[in-house]
């Protein structure tokens, strides 16, 4: 090889393939330009949480068919188009992008997972879409909308603030805990929820004794297990990850756990498969939940009803319940704007007040959704419902 | 009154583990001289070249060169610095790139007075670099590889790499030349030509050999004195003409 | 305190006992090619995934579905061996790395496209807890302990007493005279291979009912912490890997158990960087290889 | 040489100023007509081409095969997220800081990984991968962990009083290119000067490299170190026009992407690397391969590239692209 050449060939090249990309750029722009309204879903669809993906976008397909079969917002038909986050900020804004950029929607339900929610929003509002979470529960996601800054963020979920604080209430006033052991995921959700935990310990006159965060994809619990064992802790504050649950609770059985120390936080306790896992483990765990297949209200049950017939008998979760639930809460906000205009939606938002499965709906300032947080308690098996709390929260002072 | 020698090596020993591949090697190469290695297979020539040369480090033992103690230098600086360049017994050349290219690289170092002069661009580099291929061209007229310059070198027969990396080592204008074995595995006719070549280096140049070599009738032709090295050892010096016939010598090829 | 020194001490020879399995097929692997085989954790996978598959959908038991997946990672690594790695003998060393990268990516992501890329819930195995010294563990893990034992003396015993393993001793030493000596190196290499191979899908369906969960990138995680392992122990060193891999296990079940769970991955990197630093051929001499 | 290829060389050269100037057009002016997403894919593109470069730099030219650059592309992003989130730092600072701090880091990481021989250099290199990821997650107070840090502002400029912000995608494909141009440049520079030589040489055998006076480990430094500059300006790149960099920027994915690009693309070249670039991920990003497809068709190009094409599918291409036009015509 001579060194001169090397850049021999290069500019028809280069152009050939230039000119091959740009043909594809004509092409991709040439997508249909119908009056259906644009509404996307980031959700994670691969990686390790893509159950919840899987959960969420089958409980907005369930809403939107509703929504069209029943004519539609003013004739218009709502098209969901998907993007996945991989639970990953970095794959989440690039799918946020194409989706706002390619598949132009006017609308979008954001990310289950915080951290990704959390680097969405400054992208929805450069680009005037507006964003609503049916499912991320950071508070740090309304502290800085609203009147915190920006505009085109809205959530329709109760907050790890709120969720912390029922937690850590019922846990100290009826259960008489006071040494707890903190087992959580390693993101903004799992450090987010322990940060206000924090927060009210002194209030209910109690202390962490230890602190572990597990990664996604973490198998082995033992040593940590072994370490809260002997470490005199009371109960396990867990704000952690669906899948890894059965993992976590199998190994406290394993370990001596079961039975003496319970799980409290969130985490999908009362998934059944969670239960089947380790019975033993999980009985007499706390969890605070936006939602739960057991809620007993006449939508609620309707709601269950639709996704087992829709979806081969699967029960749904709390993530599939909020997103079906965001989508009809949009589309009850376009009526009630009688437009489908991205800013007269959001203006509308502000406003509205929403009847839905777990209560009305009114938004605060901040927009963030004044919805309940139930609390279940595991016994012999079953989640059995000790109430719904709507907490308000202290916004900071910037 | 004789002058210093050039290359002064002084009980070199080497051993690997147990064994003891070069024990106590002394000599001297003096300016002008064109010094033969020779001894039987195993004997430690080569891992003696390399003590020499810096690319392995001695145990003990001390090597000079032109008044400087060059020991535990490495094969680079060596080179660079000292002036002294060797060959390997199994040739080598940079395979993918043309002969000319060749030995441009084998001259580059000694024409940029550091690593960071090589990484400029401007006309006084290219000018560097014109000159270093005027010479490349001139050595490679020498050596008879006009024909193939623009040739990949790793294309060439063997003896043709031979005399690439003979015309390498003459690039730098060294003062001094190890060569490992340079007419191995290469045709007659061609053997004649690399002697040749060392020959004008020697007297046209004034660079002094040191030769490891099994031809004994190149070694005869060529030196004006030889080394005997077996196990490691010392076994004889002299004439070419004392060295064959001295019986010491003979038994240890028979023997080896 | 004691109580929990022995704890995490018994956590680590389980933990210990896996890599070990799972690390000596890499490093016979590389004994005889000189290959980091950067799939060896994808066997791993594919192992669990055999063995969740046939138990979900065929309804098969825990055992039958050992064999199913051992037999289905046998197959798949003659596949591999015979197309690739018996193909890498004497080539460059980056081309080793480049192939079974790719090898790697292949059959991580095909597990994604085929089953999705969500946890899938392993259920099986013999999970009940038992005691053993005071302290609870499954009973799985007892039997990943005795397989382990048991893997380690077959192989010995393979190493020094088969043809094969004499061939594979002969041919990891040196190859040239191998070919001299009418040793088919290729073969030698294939069947390594295999066995390695085979290895790795044993302990991933071995762990899986402690692990319970199985998705597509699990064997990415394992290559990763087999790598440190074989360093340590020695490229190519059969009982040093053993040690390594119990060394690794405590060492990552101490760190976990006493500074924090979110750094115990940390553990077996910083080995490797300090072992490269300071003894690259690994904490062993490299006489005692196989 | 016979009179086909006489008319041919013609009929290439007369072609070749309109195709020069055609494609300096289409880059120019790209974003007038080109839809926004496929601007983006080409913007991805860009900004892997340039620890691509790097990576090229290594393996191509001087034929040390590293895995880090993943890990310096991350270095990067980082040390540029950090500058403008707590100093509020013009892109300008930014990306030069985030080239040095990543060739400042390479520099005591090299000193002893590149003492070891290809076996050892590979996997500490891997290492530090796992190390970078490792501290990413763990250093919480400075990179808040697997929270990542997101709002990264986008880039702006400040001279005085002037200043203006890259906010679209149209600005930001400039502001990559202008980079990627430079980073070319660069690597132009680089390889056509006599140390490129050099480097060339101790990819062809380091020991005659080192008998002719080379002083390799230097320039296996120097040049480790240049390629983790390069890497460190992709990664800065990279996170201001994400807005967001998390430990998952320390993922094999990067790195596998970044080997892809340079051995796909032909190692030792130029033109190999830019193509390799658009191919790869322009192509792959905009054609909305599902991850896991992608992912399996890097693998089988892998497999390819050792088992089929040593140097590349660039000379594949040049080959169509020559039976296309040349003889035909």
């Amino acid at each position: 090889m001579t060194l001169s050449g090397m850049f021999k060939g290069f500019p028809l090249k280069a152009a050939a393939l230039c000119a091959l990309a740009l043909t594809g750029g004509f092409l991709s722009q040439a997508q249909a330009q119908d009056g259906d309204i644009r509404l996307g879903i980031v959700s994670p669809n691969t990686g390790s949480n893509a159950r919840y993906g899987s959960f969420a976008l089958r409980g907005a397909q369930l809403a939107v068919e509703e929504i069209n079969s029943a004519g539609g917002i003013n004739g218009k038909k709502i098209k969901i188009f998907s993007g996945d986050s991989q639970c990953t900020p970095v794959e989440g804004v690039s799918a946020t992008q194409r989706l706002i950029q390619e598949d132009k929607v006017g609308f979008i339900i954001g990310d289950i997972c915080s951290s990704v929610t959390l680097a969405m929003q400054p992208i929805v509002e450069n680009a005037k879409v507006l964003l609503v979470n049916a499912a991320s529960s950071n508070p740090a996601i309304t502290y800085k909308a609203g009147v915190g800054g920006f505009k085109w963020t809205y959530r329709n979920y109760p907050t790890d603030e709120v969720r912390s604080l029922v937690v850590l209430d019922y846990a100290t006033k009826q259960k008489n805990f006071t040494k707890f052991a903190v087992l959580s995921v390693d993101s903004d959700y799992g450090r987010g929820a322990i940060n206000f935990t924090k927060k009210y310990l002194e209030r209910f006159k109690s202390e962490i004794i230890s602190e572990d965060y597990y990664k996604d994809g973490e198998v082995d619990f033992r040593s940590v297990l072994a370490k809260i064992k002997n470490s005199g802790a009371q109960a396990i504050i867990m704000y952690g990850l669906a899948d890894t649950t059965p993992i976590i609770a199998r190994q406290m059985v394993e370990t001596g756990l079961a039975g003496k120390i319970p799980l409290i936080g969130n985490g999908e306790f009362n998934a059944p498969a969670t239960i089947k896992a380790a019975p033993t483990a999980l009985n007499g765990a706390i969890e605070a939940a936006a939602w739960l297949p057991g809620w007993d209200t006449p939508r609620s049950k309707e709601f269950v009803k639709k996704f087992e017939t829709a979806y081969k008998g699967e029960t749904p979760n709390n993530h599939a319940y909020s997103h079906w639930e965001t989508v009809h809460l949009i589309a009850a906000t376009m009526k009630a704007a009688n437009s489908t205009d991205g800013e007269k939606v959001r203006d509308a938002m502000a406003k509205i007040k929403f009847d839905s499965a777990v209560g009305p709906i009114t938004f605060d300032d901040h927009n963030q959704a004044l919805v309940p947080m139930i609390l279940l308690e595991i016994e012999g098996g079953a989640p059995s419902i000790k109430g719904a709390f709507v907490g308000s929260i202290d916004y900071p002072k910037n | 009154m004789t002058m210093p020698a050039i290359l002064k090596i002084e009980q070199i020993s080497k051993s690997y583990g147990a064994v003891k591949a070069v024990s106590d090697v002394s000599l001297e190469l003096q300016r002008g001289e064109i010094l033969g290695l020779i001894g039987p297979n195993g004997s430690g020539k080569s891992t003696f070249f390399d003590c020499v040369t810096g690319l392995g480090t001695p145990d003990h033992g001390r090597v000079q060169l032109d008044g400087t103690d060059i020991t535990g230098w490495p094969l680079n600086r060596i080179a660079r610095e000292g002036r002294m360049l060797r060959s390997f017994q199994k040739t080598v050349v940079f395979s993918a790139l043309d002969v000319e290219e060749n030995l441009v690289i084998a001259g580059q170092m000694f024409a940029f007075d550091s690593t960071r002069a090589t990484f400029g661009i401007g006309t006084e580099t290219a000018a560097i670099v014109e000159e270093l291929r005027i010479r490349a061209r001139e050595l490679i007229k020498l050596t008879g590889l006009w024909d193939v310059r623009h040739m990949p070198a790793g294309k060439l027969s063997g003896g043709q790499q031979k005399l690439i990396q003979f015309a390498s080592m003459l690039m730098p204008k060294p003062k001094v030349i190890l060569l490992d074995e340079p007419m191995a595995g290469i045709n007659p006719k061609l053997i004649e030509q690399v002697v040749e070549a060392i020959r004008y280096a020697n007297t046209q140049l004034g660079i002094s050999f040191l030769i490891i070599e099994h031809n004994i009738d190149v070694v005869t032709s060529l030196c004006q004195r030889v080394i005997v090295l077996d196990q490691g050892q010392m076994l004889a010096q002299g004439t070419p003409q004392e060295i064959v016939i001295n019986p010491l010598v003979r038994e240890a090829y028979l023997g080896g | 305190m004691l109580n929990l020194l022995g704890e995490q001490l018994l956590n680590g020879i389980v933990t210990g006992s896996v890599y070990a399995i799972v690390a000596v097929g890499m490093t016979m692997t590389f004994g005889v090619l000189r290959v980091i085989n950067f799939a060896h954790g994808e066997y791993f996978m594919v192992g669990t995934f055999a063995s969740w598959f046939v138990i979900e959908k065929f309804d098969l038991g825990y055992p039958q579905s050992v064999v199913f997946a051992v037999a289905l990672t046998a197959l798949l690594a003659i596949v591999v061996g015979y197309f690739l790695m018996r193909k890498m003998v004497g080539a460059p060393f980056e081309n080793g790395v480049l192939a079974t990268l790719g090898v790697s990516l292949i059959l991580q992501n095909l597990a994604v496209a085929l089953f999705g890329g969500s946890y899938k819930f392993f259920n099986g195995g013999y999970i009940e807890p038992v005691e053993l010294f005071g302290y609870g563990l499954a009973q799985q893990r007892i039997l990943i302990v005795i397989v382990c034992v048991l893997v380690f003396i077959g192989l010995d015993l393979m190493v020094t007493y088969s043809r094969m393993g004499k061939s594979m001793r002969a041919v990891s030493q040196n190859i040239e005279c191998c070919e001299i000596v009418g040793i088919d190196v290729q073969s030698v290499v294939l069947w390594t291979f295999v066995i390695g191979a085979s290895l790795a899908g044993l302990s991933g369906v071995l762990t899986a009912p402690v692990n319970v969960s199985v998705y597509g990138g699990m064997g990415e995680l394992i290559t990763f912490k087999t790598l440190p392992i074989i360093i340590m122990g020695g490229l190519g060193n059969v009982r040093g890997t053993l040690i390594a891999a119990m060394i690794l296990g405590i060492a990552e079940s101490f760190v976990a158990g006493f500074i924090g769970l979110q750094f115990r991955d940390s553990v077996g990197f910083v080995t490797l960087i300090l072992m490269l630093m300071w003894r690259p051929h690994g904490l062993f001499s490299l006489q005692s290889r196989f | 040489m016979s009179q086909l290829q006489e008319t041919q060389q013609t009929w290439r050269s007369g072609l070749r100023l309109p195709a020069i100037i055609l494609m300096a057009g289409l880059v120019l002016f790209a974003p007038a007509f080109v839809g926004s997403y496929s601007l983006h894919a080409v913007v991805i593109a860009m900004i892997f081409l340039l620890p691509a470069l790097g990576l090229n730099l290594l393996v191509g030219y001087t034929g040390l095969l590293s895995l880090a650059q993943g890990a310096f592309f991350g270095v990067g992003a980082y040390a540029s997220a950090l500058l403008s989130i707590h100093f509020n730092t013009p892109f300008y600072v930014n990306v030069v800081s985030a080239g040095l701090i990543s060739g400042a880091l390479a520099l005591p990481l090299g000193i002893p990984a590149l003492r070891l021989r290809a076996t050892s250099f590979v996997m500490c290199t891997l290492g530090f991968i796992v190390i970078g990821q490792a501290i990413s997650k763990n250093w919480i107070s400075l990179t808040r962990g697997d929270m990542g840090l997101s709002s990264v502002p986008k880039p702006y400029f400040a001279l005085g009083p002037w200043s203006f912000s890259v906010v679209s995608t149209a600005a930001y494909y400039y502001l990559a290119l202008a980079v990627a141009g430079l980073a070319i440049l660069a690597f132009y520079l680089i390889v056509r000067s006599p140390a490129g030589r050099n480097m060339i040489a101790i990819r062809e055998n380091e020991t005659l490299a080192e008998a002719v006076g080379i002083p390799t480990w230097t320039y296996k430094l120097i040049v480790f170190v240049l390629s983790a500059i390069f890497a460190g300006v992709g990664g800065s790149l990279y996170v201001h026009y994400l807005t967001v960099v998390s430990p998952l920027t320390f993922q094999m994915y990067y790195t596998t992407t970044i080997l892809i690009i340079v051995l796909g693309g032909g190692v030792g070249t130029i033109s190999g690397v830019v193509f390799g670039s658009i191919l790869f991920v322009a192509l792959s990003e905009f054609l909305r391969v599902a991850p896991e497809i992608r992912m399996i068709a890097y693998g089988i190009c892998l497999l390819l590239i050792v088992f089929k094409f040593p140097k590349g599918f660039a000379p594949v291409i040049d080959k169509v692209w020559s039976a296309l036009g040349g003889q035909r015509a």
